[in-house]
């Protein structure tokens, strides 16, 4: 109640933002976080890639240049916080909080997530991932049913390219790098996983059938050139009505709506269970404080603001998911998500994800981001037909190995 | 090989015209030499005939055909540029066998070619340099080299052989001549050199800004002139001119009034008008012993030429010179009596300078 | 004028020639010796995924040569060097002399001929993946119009090198196109006038004379392209990032994402340090090829 | 002469015709940015593509609506034509004396920093110009961006200043011309075209050059190429407005150009000598 | 205003030695003419001296100065390029004034000299056009002028007539020379025109292959050649050259054994060396009536000159020339008896040229 907003006056805290729509939907709110604090905040936003360069090129250099960046626990996690990069949230999460900033109404998986070797390293901004959008009406006119497991997919495929050849039946990512955001989401369901016993598992059984699973619907239901496909070009083809299944990321929702031609006749689930259920892949945007930072405290103001019920909410107005249950089920966003049918199942499909989701996309090591090229590497490989599924896996494998080898 | 025939041609850059109305003929295998002052329109009329310079109007004939808008490439022109205008990436063989080789020329026949040629101007050490390892004089014979291997309709040749030495140019001299009497080829040279001009030309065309004056024989120029302008153009030293009139029966120089020693004819020549311009040679006049039928001047500056010696002196009101043998050994303030050769006097009507006949 | 004065003054002449060059290098010198210095150190440095770093000598060289992707990343990068070169300076030259013949082209249109090289690579490349979308583009749509089979293009591992060479060249034949144009010009056109005396036809001419002499200006052109082809990046980047498999991974593609996304700067420096050698190496070579088409 | 000849009337329609086919596929693509910069964002990717639509000018509007556009704009501008000034200042000298002399090494000594990856400079320039508190400067970037300039502008103008014959420049020697002064006098002005390319040149590679800007500007000294790139994003890629903003982008160069094209003139040492 | 001094100046271009060692001292306002075969290294004595050329070894005088390795900028010379050299984006009086302007010359005077030197070399109209818009010799008088309208140490000038038409050039000739008594500057000229050489030198130098065969005025040089290539070179038509011997008392010509009509002092000469090569020029010959002292020839062919004729005739084994009076109307077949001039012989030694005295 008289927590102290206006402690920092004066001061001007420096905020790296990825300029995707969870950076615009809480830049909207910029002026309000100023005027509540006296802070000046001084926004640097780039594109997700140029944005990582920068951040990369200061904190190598360590430069204070930087005092809030927007991070991907999930994906460089390991390895900034390996490399020291974070400053530990969990004092601050503990000291100077306002009253009503709910901590335990978080995410407990995103936290989690975003916690190493006991440090909490970013406050989640969003939840989102990989769901699967797909066309109602073309279903129908093929008779064909949604499907229900992983194991449907591949005859409701099959059925939908007989009935009408000019739709891509199913479509996901195909380029390198982007696999194992909606790969991951495959394995986990049909009840595989990347590491046993230190080794890296792609091997395995259900490792393989993962793996065969994923690049055949790709090779043979996806569209041609699937290997360069990335949200752009599978929203795009969706969007366009090209395609009549889609396995894409929650966030996409507002590109495939654009134009409004797909409003009335998508449907979204999150991904068919597999054997092991679901496990949809759930990750979200963390905001982190620099280790860098001269002023950590101001630092964490922001942070503290910034992923605050009150601001979450208003977020979550402009379609950004909220990481916290407590919003989602606030009467304003109800409210919103009512106005459409599709948006409720978007919200539905999140709930799964917030509930059940892992957020391992790729391997959980240091060197995740290079892990994806193997996963990856080895999708495409098989989509190509350039080697069997016991060669891309070993592949991979070896590769992988020597990746969890490294310290 | 053809005859080149120009038309009612004018040539203007803008508005500034440099040929205001041109025609000639130019018979198949003559040899016809243009002279005139400098920036008269000889180069301009020369690229116009290859078809290096569009034509403002007017029509062009090589042969029998019309050219107008045949690009240059096909009219079959050897041409020697006043700036040369050699390839600077190739040596002097490439330079010179270059045409013949678009021609499909078998390689033995150009080598042998371009052989002669070199040795004809004394470039065989050359072959191999490049235009830029050359003196200026070595130049112009590439360029004048690269001409003479053709076996063109027509030679053009633009001050060839300005940068040579005297007994080189001679040398050139009488083999372009040959040359033209064995390939039988039509010549168009450009020359400010007149022993050029009247040794190797069937014909001469005296221009001046722009404008045909006279086109006849070398000895009809010279002994001929059709108009004081080539009068005082072609013969070096130039004619001295001085104007003079008729009072009575006598002609008289108008600036002074003393006597012309000149003869009845010129008399009758001057009745119309009254008065003209009496032009005569330096080589024109003899010296004579008696005063008679000559005019007495002082020396003013003597030249010695080595064969020939000139002497300048004032003769009613105007600076004239003549040529007298060096045995003379005149000096400055000597008198001599002049008189003009018989016959080798000229009389021009004083208005507009046409030759009175 | 003492002898003492006499070299004076032809060491002032030197001493001009030099003060002439002397803002470019000192300017170049004080931009890239710490970076060098800087990168050559890293690439003796080994920094493990914590972050820490330590001293490998030439481990990161020997792992190098050991790296078959290196190997791999050399063979694209060289093939679409020479793919996209050869392209580029044929069309280059063509549309150049296209251009010059075009004498009374209004300057504004003239301009938009050589347009494409002046949109951002970024733009060019985004614009392209749309363009060659095996199902949603328009090539393929304009194919299929056509009663042509379509194309993968950048999705095929075969394709992939030529497209992007394509795409490459439809951006950067421009640019040497105006380098050449600004050759073109400061030809000697009296020369020409001798050729067509000669009786070269056009193409004649331009085999002998128009290309001899603009060669110096496509060594040039050669040379500020091979610099930054050999570094192929940006449309890679923007559409395939190396892919599809590793059929498009340039070596500096490969570099700068062991760099920036897999964070191994020190394995990144060695890379990137190998290609700039290896630019070094090209460059040298087409200057000593410069001074042999000198007229 | 029995083979018709070509004549001068045929040659024209041959460039003619040359001359369409190079617009045809030069033109083509930037012709369909600049209409897909007309498009609703999601009409652009849009299947068969769409060539009658209503046109808007929306994504303009939303660009400038969206970003701070045109103070990216300037800064684009300070950054590029101080590059572009600074290379043609450094560069304009070094070329004629590497041509005067024959003596190379200064000429690829400057191409040194082109031949490096660009990545390679971001974190040493980076510490290096934080060293002497320049980041967000203008300096810095202008200072990195003539790095790429600077080869570009010598290497154009070699061949043109190797192109002058020589003799002139001894004949302003014996005129009585120090070499600076020849240099500004006699051979500048007869490279005119060169210079006009190399502007263009360097103009060019400056404006859309992002790397540097990356690392070296912060929020306020971002250049406009560096903020294109916000429209490429997940969830978000904005087509429409992307196009927008490169349509906008690509419009200062092209207008340098057209500016620059009557220096693009021919024949200046024309009738300089014989030989 | 200053004396040039060259001192065993070597210059190579790689393997090739244009100038082996060369020694000359030109004095001070002195007006020296270089006259050689094409390619003898004349431009690049020339450049050289302006310091345009980096001497392989020797030295180089102006003045009291050594200045080697001075540049041409500060040496304050002008110079006409043999190829003009004109700047080609500045108008014509701009390349003019430019080396005025470099100096700082007022305006005022700058115009002056200028709109002088364009009068001088009829180019005022031309002022205002750049080099391409100008014709060849109007493009080599603005090189002239532009040297002309300075003040330097010394003009070097390097064939600047060889374009202009001989009445043009007759008098920018009479102008130069006024110009050099006027300024007393000194002057170097190259030229390929004999009559120029003769009435501008104080002294000319006759260079072959890079060496000075003859360095004196130009009576001594037409009169006293020091050698066979200085007879044959200076003089046009050339010298004619026979092998001849001393028979007896009788000198003979080598070919045929005819008699030689020369004096007793031509035997004295020959004794030595009992054989040698015996010149006589064209215009040295006199036709006369009686055979005795005189050769007789059949005219093989006749050039007419105009003031002059040529005749070409073969003598013992050799074809040569005499020039005669046009009246005398010579014609293809006549015989003719000619008797050289007396003293006009020449006799030079048979192995190596230099002259017999
Ligand atoms: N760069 C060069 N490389 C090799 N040889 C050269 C070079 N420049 C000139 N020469 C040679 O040097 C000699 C002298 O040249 P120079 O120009 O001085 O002759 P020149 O007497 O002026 O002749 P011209 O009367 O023809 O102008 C010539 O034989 C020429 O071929
Ligand atoms: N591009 C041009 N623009 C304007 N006038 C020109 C141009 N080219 C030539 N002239 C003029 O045309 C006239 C004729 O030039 P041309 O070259 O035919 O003269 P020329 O008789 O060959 O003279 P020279 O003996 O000096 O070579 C000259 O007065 C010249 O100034
Ligand atoms: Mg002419
Ligand atoms: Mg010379």
């Amino acid at each position: 109640a008289d927590f102290d907003w206006k402690k920092f006056q004066g001061k001007t805290v420096t905020f790296l933002a990825n300029n995707n729509p969870v950076a615009q939907a809480l830049l909207a709110h910029k002026a309000d976080f100023e005027k509540l604090t006296g802070i000046t905040l001084k926004v640097d936003g780039y594109q997700e890639q140029q944005m990582r360069q920068r951040l990369v090129t200061v904190m190598n250099a360590r430069s204070d240049e930087v005092d809030v960046f927007m991070s991907l626990p999930s994906r460089e996690g390991p390895q900034f916080a390996a490399a020291g990069w974070y400053a530990d949230l969990t004092p601050m999460t503990k000291g100077a909080v306002a009253g009503d900033y709910d901590y335990a109404g978080l995410s407990q998986a995103l936290l989690k997530a975003g916690t190493f070797d006991g440090k909490l390293t970013s406050m989640p901004m969003n939840i989102e991932g990989p769901i699967l959008y797909y066309r109602t009406d073309i279903l129908k006119k093929c008779g064909v049913e949604p499907p229900a497991t992983i194991k449907d997919i591949e005859p409701a495929a099959k059925k939908l390219k007989a009935c009408d050849a000019s739709i891509t039946p199913f479509v996901s990512r195909g380029l390198k790098p982007a696999i194992a955001y909606t790969f991951s989401n495959m394995l986990h369901n049909i009840g595989g996983n990347y590491i046993a016993n230190g080794k890296s598992n792609l091997c395995s059984a259900k490792g393989k059938e993962a793996l065969e699973t994923y690049s055949g619907l790709l090779r043979d239901y996806g569209p041609p050139g699937v290997v360069n496909y990335s949200f752009q070009q599978i929203s795009a083809l969706y969007r366009s009505g090209r395609a009549a299944m889609s396995f894409e990321s929650s966030n996409e929702l507002r590109t495939v709506m654009d134009g409004g031609e797909r409003l009335k006749d998508t449907a979204l689930v999150p991904f068919p269970a597999g054997d092991a259920g679901q496990v949809p892949t759930a990750i979200g945007w963390g905001l982190a404080v620099s280790a860098h930072s001269k002023q950590p405290e101001a630092a964490w103001y922001f942070v503290q603001w910034a992923t605050s019920p009150e601001i979450q909410k208003r977020m979550a107005l402009q379609g950004i998911a909220p990481p916290r249950s407590a919003v989602a089920n606030d009467p304003a966003y109800r409210k919103w998500i009512e106005e459409e049918p599709v948006r409720k199942q978007w919200q539905a499909a999140l709930d799964v994800l917030a509930a059940k989701g892992s957020s391992e996309v790729g391997y959980p090591i240091v060197a995740n981001p290079e892990s994806r090229e193997f996963i990856g590497q080895a999708v495409q490989d098989l989509i190509l037909k350039q080697k069997t599924v016991d060669q891309a896996c070993a592949d991979a494998d070896k590769g992988l190995d020597a990746l969890i080898a490294q310290k | 090989m053809a005859s080149i025939s120009i038309r009612n041609i004018v040539k203007r850059y803008g508005s500034f015209t440099v040929i205001p109305d041109l025609n000639l003929e130019i018979a198949d295998h003559e040899f016809v030499v243009f002279v005139g002052p400098s920036g008269c329109g000889k180069s301009t009329l020369l690229r116009i005939i290859a078809g290096l310079e569009p034509i403002s109007s007017g029509e062009l004939y090589i042969g029998d055909n019309r050219v107008n808008g045949v690009p240059a490439a096909q009219r079959d022109i050897a041409m020697v540029f006043q700036d040369y205008a050699l390839y600077p990436h190739m040596r002097v063989y490439e330079n010179m066998s270059f045409a013949l080789e678009l021609r499909g020329t078998p390689k033995a026949e150009i080598d042998a070619r371009v052989k002669r040629a070199a040795a004809l101007l004394h470039i065989e050490p050359y072959l191999d340099r490049k235009p830029k390892e050359l003196s200026g004089g070595q130049r112009q014979r590439v360029a004048m080299g690269r001409a003479i291997v053709r076996n063109p309709k027509a030679f053009l040749f633009d001050e060839p052989l300005s940068n040579l030495d005297a007994k080189l140019r001679g040398q050139v001299r009488a083999e372009i001549k040959a040359l033209s009497q064995q390939l039988k080829t039509t010549m168009v040279f450009v020359t400010h050199d007149q022993i050029e001009a009247m040794t190797m030309a069937d014909r001469i065309v005296v221009m001046q800004s722009g404008t045909v004056q006279q086109y006849d024989t070398p000895e009809a120029v010279y002994e001929r002139p059709s108009n004081q302008f080539v009068a005082g153009f072609i013969g070096s030293p130039a004619m001295n001119f001085f104007p003079v009139e008729l009072r009575g029966e006598q002609i008289v120089f108008s600036q002074d009034g003393t006597d012309v020693p000149l003869d009845a004819k010129s008399r009758d020549l001057l009745r119309k008008a009254g008065h003209g311009v009496f032009g005569i040679r330096p080589e024109h006049f003899s010296v004579t012993a008696d005063a008679a039928g000559a005019v007495a001047v002082t020396v003013r500056l003597v030249e010695p030429l080595g064969s020939d010696t000139l002497i300048h002196f004032d003769l009613a009101g105007a600076s004239a010179i003549a040529r007298v043998d060096p045995s003379l050994r005149p000096k400055v303030g000597d008198r001599l009596n002049l008189r003009p050769q018989p016959g080798r006097a000229h009389l021009f009507d004083g208005s507009n300078g046409q030759v009175l006949r | 004028m003492s002898k003492a004065a006499a070299t004076f003054a032809e060491d002032r002449q030197r001493l001009e020639l030099a003060a002439l060059s002397a803002p470019a290098v000192i300017f170049t010198v004080a931009m890239i010796a710490f970076p060098v210095v800087y990168t050559v150190w890293l690439g003796l440095h080994s920094f493990s995924s914590t972050g820490k770093q330590s001293f490998v000598g030439l481990a990161n060289y020997s792992r190098l040569l050991a790296d078959a992707e290196f190997w791999h990343g050399l063979w694209v990068t060289i093939a679409l060097y020479v793919l996209s070169l050869v392209l580029q300076l044929v069309l280059g030259v063509w549309l150049a002399l296209v251009l010059f013949h075009a004498k009374r082209l209004p300057g504004i249109v003239r301009s938009l001929f050589i347009s494409p090289f002046m949109m951002p690579p970024v733009v060019a490349g985004m614009m392209w993946l749309v363009i060659l979308d095996p199902s949603l583009g328009a090539a393929n749509y304009i194919l299929q119009s056509l009663g042509l089979p379509p194309s993968e293009w950048l999705a095929s591992p075969v394709w992939v090198i030529p497209t992007v060479a394509l795409i490459d060249t439809w951006q950067w034949t421009p640019y040497v196109a105006l380098i050449v144009l600004g050759g073109l010009q400061s030809l000697p056109p009296s020369v020409y006038e001798a050729a067509q005396i000669d009786g070269a036809s056009a193409f004649k001419t331009f085999q002998r004379i128009t290309l001899p002499l603009l060669l110096p200006t496509i060594v040039t052109a050669t040379i500020l392209r091979s610099v930054d082809l050999l570094r192929f990046f940006d449309i890679i980047y923007i559409t395939t990032q190396g892919g599809p498999g590793n059929a498009s991974n340039t070596l500096n593609i490969y570099g700068f994402r062991v760099g920036f996304e897999f964070f191994n700067i020190g394995y990144a420096s060695a890379l990137m340090l190998t290609l700039t050698a290896i630019v070094f190496g090209a460059v040298l070579a087409f200057n000593r090829l410069r001074g042999a088409v000198a007229w | 002469m029995t083979d018709a000849p070509i004549t001068d009337a045929w040659i024209r329609r041959l460039n003619l015709l040359q001359l369409v086919v190079a617009g045809i596929i030069v033109l083509t693509p930037t012709l369909w940015m600049v209409l897909s910069s007309l498009k609703p964002s999601f009409e652009v990717t849009a299947y068969p593509p769409t060539l009658i639509f209503a046109p808007t000018l929306e994504n303009y509007a939303q660009l400038t609506k969206t970003t701070p556009f045109l103070s990216y704009a300037i800064n684009s501008l300070i950054v590029t034509i101080g590059s572009t000034a600074l290379g043609l200042l450094f560069g304009i000298p070094a070329a004629f004396a590497v041509s005067w002399t024959r003596i190379s090494w200064p000429a690829i000594l400057t191409l040194a920093a082109r031949m490096a990856p660009g990545t390679l400079f971001l974190l040493p320039w980076y510490v290096m110009f934080r060293q002497v508190g320049m980041i967000g400067s203008y300096t810095a970037l202008i200072l990195s961006h003539a790095v790429i300039t600077l080869p570009i502008v010598i290497w154009v103008l070699l061949p043109s200043f190797d192109g002058i014959p020589r003799s002139v420049f001894e004949a302003a020697q014996v005129d009585g011309c120090s070499v600076t002064r020849i240099l500004w006098r006699i051979a500048l002005p007869l490279v005119a075209s060169g210079v006009a390319v190399a502007s263009i040149l360097a103009f060019v590679f400056s404006w859309n050059y992002f790397l540097f800007a990356l690392v070296l500007s912060n929020g306020d000294s971002k250049t406009l190429i560096a903020a294109a790139f916000n429209f490429i994003g997940e969830g978000s890629t904005q087509w429409g407005a992307l196009m927008a903003a490169a349509t906008l982008i690509a419009l200062p160069p092209l207008i340098l150009a057209a500016l620059v094209q009557r220096w693009l003139v021919s024949g200046l040492t024309l009738g300089a000598v014989k030989g």
